[in-house]
């Protein structure tokens, strides 16, 4: 029997130990009507080959795309020892750390993550984990209702250059709790929120602001405004960021005269593979002060018996497991392994490392916008600063354009008519540090060469400088 | 162990794992950047690959320790599941590369989906949810979604049982419901006349877990069914007990209409230290158009994504993309090689080990919460009398047990049995294990009569002592600064 | 600096401290004149990534072939167990157990390798590895020459039957020492050695005889008959066998009336990749009473200071690093990790586990040859029972035949005419418990397919029966 | 620890793990079958990980112990390696696959050959060595061929001096050579008289390790390489102390004839408990014909391998493949992340860190073998006084260092320094584990002055305390037998 190490004379003898003639005499209780059949509509069991057989087939039929798409989740390198050291027993097998002394490894661990993000994000306070950044910024949103003490409103400010994905899910979950998203409008010509259309939102109650940096499209936004403008109207300023772009970036707690009051955002691009969109993780910081209103594990460190030093997890009263009806949030499974494998990626990479990544997708993107807008009619959709992705207009409709680059191994970027409609034949590209020169050039070349069987604008003599 | 900040020196990297520098921002104005690189330790490879893995043997697990954590199946973790999903081809996959570029991952999606329907009874499964308490979530909003569908405004309650886990009722509050507590018989099955007593037109539902939390069948779920359903309200399962019934009973077939399962207990998926996991939900019939987003579907030899377009009436979606794929791939992996015959042998032996345990436990004298009871694949003890004669309580003889090399069973759960350990063996372990462990408990119930400091003082032998969690709570020390230590 | 930790202020330090300028001071007793340049063949530096994207790139262009060549090399399934633990830290990073007490993981787990290779060929005892099976068998003919105390002769028998490769490797090794093979031909119809053709070498002294179970062909020889007469004639018997046939097969402990003497093979089956031919490792066992002439490391079982079980290397006297000149043997450095591969495989294998992949490979080769031999003109070479590879005639030129097959991802057979001329177009093939039926059938369509296009046997009506 | 045997019950088995039976054997006469399976352990699957998962636990190790074992270069063992050499791709490559599904392997053993002739100034280099040791006889071999493809087989004798390791007189052994020692002068360097002395017509060649095993760098290479050829004699590399030297000086440079590498040490491939190593050989122009098969030759564009036909001087196969073809992948792997300007990287700062630790344990009162002299990679401490003065030897050192978590250096090697401790950190560690290290040592001196049991007793926080070697040897246990324990 896979996996169940049971003697047929095990079994007896711990039948007659429990006094009853067959295992199924251990169901007596469940009523007989309720008994269920042979699950026929599931497979017969294969073994480890066989199921390997499969998965190898499976997983090599998706092939090995050269990809060109962000749009949340980034190709970046993941140095061999993350998983490595991730996957070893003692970390992957292990429950959550609420037998502390049986779980120091876990524990320092966790903290040593805190610490990073509190580094990172220039925040007094880390969690250990949530779900992953969209639904981090839901808990973020209900944890901002909480905790804004100047204002009872259960209005929220979502701009809509935020990831349309973090936008459907925090509705999926905040709607229930009564909480109204107002959406603002991004500038057309930048692709940002530009801080003077909030004007028309001034003396109106809103619990709070939520900030991407960068936006869904790349394009980097006027933080400090931003914040400024929020706690200046009594609303509570949360930061949703890429925290690879936080090694280079102006980091959220330095935000505008005081920094922004809570920090989300998913923290795939610190270690995670792709992965088909999970597991990731969302992280979520905010300051000392709004520490009791926030969801998710939180370790401390502590002193034992004989007065070494030890971590536990602490601040529980805000957690279902003790305060059910009233706690902070339903959370409790939460990506620890994630977040082991994020600490051991940037303790590798160190923010100097970090900042080279950052460093590498900026350029690495710019070179690829500079050659994708040589070709006739392609040319960038906003006119601000980006981190790693940019939004192009292209001469042609986008989703044949994406088949055909797709039918050559490449990913050529996110369709935004789904989510943009107004903004016409648009994709959302990305290069990040893995993208090769070759990798690029050949894009820009298919581009051109399908652009151009489709009947793209006419060719214009000189290229555009961009 | 120093933490790794505390080694790090200025100006050292682990260089391989780095592009070349210098930093260069063209295109971003000075004033959004920042001063400085963000104060992460600067270490070298080596010195990261070493502090982990001495971390890591800081700690217990599956791998090194049985861990008869009850209501958290600490069950065998199959290293070839790990190792299926984790292959290149899975692993490089952009969450939105196009469908062309997916089947083999979206057939084993889909593949999925249909195996979890069958065994839990149920007319349709979404795979989206990223634990069992998001999964909970995602079945009260479909249960608010379906009575608001019927303009049935009026239900803002939900009811959950004294025993249940506390994600249960801070689900229900999530969702924007009331939570009424329903109390729990001295046989451990609910109260029907309680139950009775607080049903009404207010009722939405009620969350159950079946087995109980008390490790018990509740017997009448029957009448629970017809009772609630009679009230207009819907009915719950909290799937993390699953385990005990697989291929013996199903959800389905009980009555119920919604149901999470955790993927990360019965589909034996890592806990990873805290996470990930996976809670799929099921449901009947009346409540498919509910279910979040996304879902696969098979159409002819091609597999898709079912979106908001197709779905319009679904509560939405609960993560950026389609939730905790690699964890949805471990339990494929792990669905296949148990197989049909295997679904119904997890709960046989997981039983069988439980009540084996608990038989043995009693014999070496300690008391079961519900001695008339048939164990189900955990069970409960109760050290009340232990407490009260010798002064040694249920965390003393957690703490010793943690010397004798096994992780404690749950302690203090569920919150209406006093001084409970809730004992979770699961079907992986085998019997020598578990008269170990009962050897370890008669040997602590010794020691707590002859010398109880050694009881009250445990651990004796792990990385550190007992912590001061009073301490850390008042002097908050959540993040190392330099030279805060 | 990739993999060194120093920064420039320690640099600085350790300099002061040792009363030197510069790093260079510290080569100073290096004649100036030798002093190297740049390496400037060898390429600079790439990060992990950069190496990554490379060597992704190059195991990807080698393809996935479903693999019908055995050859000494077997594409078994190993458990995902097996290198998830074999790769943690404290296996893989370890040295040699010189220090026991620091040691006990790898000693013990190597005390169990020794225990399940007794168990496995029933010999007293089992060292702790040797390179590969090849250098195994040369160290075992030097061993027999030194432990046979009934001859002085420094003559060993070698028959044709073993694996070709395996004879080149030990008249490499023993060749030095004076060491005269005697090669012993196969029969032409059953491919194996009859053991009435040794009658013709009784009487002559010999200091062994080499008996290969299965042999090269993957033939049966006669070892009872051959055992029995190398110690009628004053010779040691030398099992070379395959750890997987053993499962199902006589171990070379019972072979004749007294087993044979010593008993080696490559434990490649157990739980090692192919891998391009290596890492493997050799395994040797033999009777107790030859235990101080055995080469290589051997751990033994004893006590510590308080009367605790413990593991430690043991009868050292035997090795280099002690006996120098004297020594067994040169090896220092084994296929340690290998070991360690192969003794988790076997515990998860078991005895009747082990059985199951031998009876698979020989269900799985029957089959195959089945179908094979169904095409007109392909037929066995030799009718003597096999284990789990075949040597089959073609009706056309071999290598154009495994070219073509090759291109079709088909890795159908080794070409014999290399090594054994006289036996014409002819392949050996194998098929593991790994070959699926649907490999096996595409094989035999496409070598009929083949054979039909380079013109083979004109086609008979009759299928014949196999 | 209870040994996996003993966990074994009969008819258990880890059944996801090998094929369904039953057992056919259809083609197999039963008088050639085995009776019963073979008696290996009946286990489950989560025992097996969870058994060996704790059986590691119990080892040193570079991911969790700094340990400078002199001679052994035991420096970080990169992690990228390991998972570059594990892709599938080149895991599943059968040996004889042909060289058409061979190009990307092939190409990586070529880049592989080519940088190691770089960087020993060698005219050609054969990878097939499995270990240093075999590296050492296809050296000493093609010394024997050489001197027979004269016609000069008067050459009977190689010499070895006394401070080299003892796989070099073994291999010359094995070539079937005499082997004579050559004494060492008080300053680390060889006795040149001495050595004039024993070179004449039947000197074949003499093996040496530059820097040598002493830790000192033989200054006088120059002079011995113009003595040993004007007689008529070859020159040996023994290449395991290579790490001292990478890109500083080349064994063809200073004149050597033959060399081997250990790739397990210099280029950072895992020492595995054991091995796998590999000991690729590089030889001078007029010992290329004799080079171990198979090489990898570049035609254009196509990669292929040189055979007997092709190489009909080799001296042959050394083993039934291509050697490790695993180990060279890793050695590859590194070689390519270091690049040239990292080769030199590992010389300068190996030397400084044995030179830094040198001078700090000198300041701590330790007698260094070679006071006058420069360290290399590694150096010597001499605990004769210590052993004479306070009853306390290099063993009772070695031991209790363990009890500080540092694995023991070498011991008692070289044989000609009495109680010897030869000490290599390599460069992979920094300078607090350095002064760390230093630290514990000065702590030892201080307890072998007050509490010598304390040292003598050691080790007293391991696994198991110090073991008993002599029973060990006299009581012969070498394997498990039902009922043996
Ligand atoms: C009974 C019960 N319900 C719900 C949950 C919540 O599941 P998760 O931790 O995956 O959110 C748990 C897990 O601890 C549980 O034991
Ligand atoms: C100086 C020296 N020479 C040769 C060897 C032998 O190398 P290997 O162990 O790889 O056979 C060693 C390794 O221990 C060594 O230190």
């Amino acid at each position: 029997m896979p996996f169940i190490p049971h003697t047929e004379e095990e079994v007896r003898e711990m039948l007659e130990a429990i006094g009853v003639q067959a295992i199924d005499d251990l169901f007596d209780e469940i009523p007989e009507e309720l008994r269920c059949g042979g699950l026929e509509a599931v497979p017969t069991g294969m073994s480890e080959m066989e199921v390997g057989q499969l998965m190898h087939r499976r997983a090599r039929q998706d092939g090995h795309a050269a990809c060109f798409i962000g749009a949340g989740a980034y190709d970046h390198h993941v140095p061999a020892a993350v998983w490595q050291l991730a996957t070893r027993g003692e970390f992957y097998t292990a429950y959550t750390p609420y037998q502390a002394e049986a779980s120091q490894g876990t524990l320092q661990l966790l903290y040593e993550y805190q610490s990073m993000m509190t580094a990172l994000t220039a925040m007094d306070v880390s969690n250990a984990s949530l779900y992953d950044g969209a639904s981090a910024l839901a808990e973020a949103v209900l944890m901002a209702v909480r905790a804004n003490r100047k204002s009872k409103s259960r209005r929220v400010l979502l701009p809509r250059s935020l990831h349309p994905a973090y936008r459907r899910v925090v509705h999926t979950i905040v709607h229930n709790q009564d909480i109204e998203l107002v959406e603002l409008p991004f500038d057309s010509s930048g692709g940002h929120t530009d801080p003077a259309l909030l004007a028309s939102y001034a003396g109106q109650d809103f619990a709070a602001l939520v900030i991407p940096q960068p936006n869904f499209f790349g394009v980097l936004e006027e933080v400090d405004a931003l914040t400024d403008w929020a706690h200046a109207n009594g609303a509570l300023a949360i930061a949703v960021v890429n925290p690879v772009a936080l090694a280079v970036l102006k980091p959220p707690g330095e935000w505008g005269r005081a920094g922004v009051d809570i920090c989300c955002g998913d923290g795939q691009p610190l270690g995670a593979p792709l992965s088909s969109g999970g597991p990731y993780f969302g992280f979520l910081c905010c300051r000392q002060s709004h520490v009791r209103q926030m969801p998710g594990r939180i370790i401390g460190r502590t002193l034992d018996l004989d007065g070494n030093t030890g971590y536990s997890l602490t601040l529980q009263a805000r957690e279902q497991h003790i305060r059910r009806s009233k706690a902070t949030s339903n959370i409790c499974t939460n990506q620890g392994l994630m977040v082991t494998a994020a600490t051991i990626h940037m303790a590798l990479l160190g923010g100097e490392g970090l900042a080279r990544v950052a460093g590498a997708c900026h350029e690495n993107t710019a070179g690829l916008v500079r050659r994708l807008c040589a070709i006739p009619g392609v040319e960038p959709l906003f006119d601000r600063p980006v981190f790693h992705e940019r939004a192009l207009r292209l001469p042609v409709p986008v989703k044949g354009v994406l088949r055909s680059l797709a039918a050559h191994n490449l990913l050529g970027g996110l369709d935004l008519s789904r989510d943009y409609p107004e903004l016409g034949d648009a994709i959302l590209v990305c290069a990040t540090e893995k993208r090769t020169d070759e990798e690029m050039t050949a894009f820009a070349e298919k581009l051109e060469r399908v652009i151009g069987l489709q009947g793209g604008a006419p060719c214009q003599l000189q290229p555009k400088e961009w | 162990m120093a933490l790794i900040q505390e080694q790090s020196r200025p100006g050292r990297r682990a260089v391989a794992q780095a592009p070349a520098g210098p930093v260069r921002l063209e295109g971003i104005p000075a004033a959004m950047r920042r001063q400085a690189p963000p104060a992460l330790p600067e270490v070298s490879e080596m010195q990261v690959v070493r502090h982990y893995t001495r971390l890591s043997q800081k700690n217990f697990s599956i791998d090194t320790q049985f861990y008869p954590l009850g209501s958290c199946t600490m069950k065998y973790n199959p290293r070839g599941a790990n190792e299926l999903a984790m292959l290149p081809g899975f692993l490089g996959r952009h969450p939105e590369a196009p469908d062309g570029h997916s089947q083999g991952f979206l057939a084993c999606m889909h593949d999925l989906q249909e195996i979890l329907r069958e065994v839990t009874g149920m007319c349709a499964v979404s795979l989206s949810p990223m634990a069992g308490a998001q999964g909970e979530f995602a079945g009260v909003a479909m249960i608010r979604a379906y009575h608001r569908s019927r303009g049935d405004d009026a239900r803002q309650e939900i009811l959950v049982p004294d025993a249940a886990h506390g994600t249960n009722p801070a689900s229900a509050v999530m969702c924007g419901y009331r939570v009424r507590e329903i109390p729990t018989g001295d046989d451990g099955d609910i109260d029907l006349e309680a139950l009775q007593a607080v049903l009404g037109p207010h009722t939405a539902g009620i969350m159950l877990t079946n087995p109980s939390t008390l490790g018990v069948f509740e017997r009448h779920i029957g009448d629970i069914a017809g009772m609630v359903h009679d009230a207009g309200g819907l009915l719950y399962y909290d799937g993390a007990n699953l385990n005990a019934i697989l291929g013996k009973v199903r959800p389905g077939d009980m009555g119920f209409d919604v149901i999470h399962m955790n993927l990360h207990k019965t589909f034996s998926t890592p806990h990873g230290g805290g996470g990930p996991g996976a809670g799929p939900v099921g449901v009947s019939e009346r409540l498919e158009p509910f279910l979040p987003l996304p879902l696969v579907v098979r159409e002819g030899e091609e597999y898709r994504w079912l979106t908001e377009e197709d779905r319009p009436h679904s509560i939405g979606r609960l993560s950026a993309f389609a939730g905790n794929a690699g964890v949805l791939l471990r339990a494929y992996v792990y669905a296949r090689m148990l197989g049909r015959e295997g679904m119904s042998r997890v709960a046989d032996y997981s039983t069988l080990n439980a009540n084996y345990m608990l038989k043995r436990l009693q014999e070496a004298g300690f008391d079961p919460a519900y001695p008339d009871r048939r164990a189900t694949h955990e069970f409960i003890v109760t050290l009340r009398r232990q407490a009260r004669e010798l002064g040694v309580n249920t965390m003393d003889f957690a703490k010793r047990l943690l010397d004798f090399g096994f992780h404690a069973p749950t302690t203090y759960f569920p919150l209406l049995v006093p001084e409970c350990l809730l004992i979770e063996p699961t079907e992986t372990e085998d019997k020598a294990t578990l008269d170990a462990f009962v050897a370890a408990m008669a040997r602590i119930q010794e020691e707590a009569e002859r010398e109880p400091d050694k009881v009250k003082g445990a651990p004796w032998s792990l990385p550190v002592r007992r912590l001061d969690d009073v301490r850390a709570a008042r002097e908050l020390d959540l993040a190392w600064r330099p030279h805060s230590s």
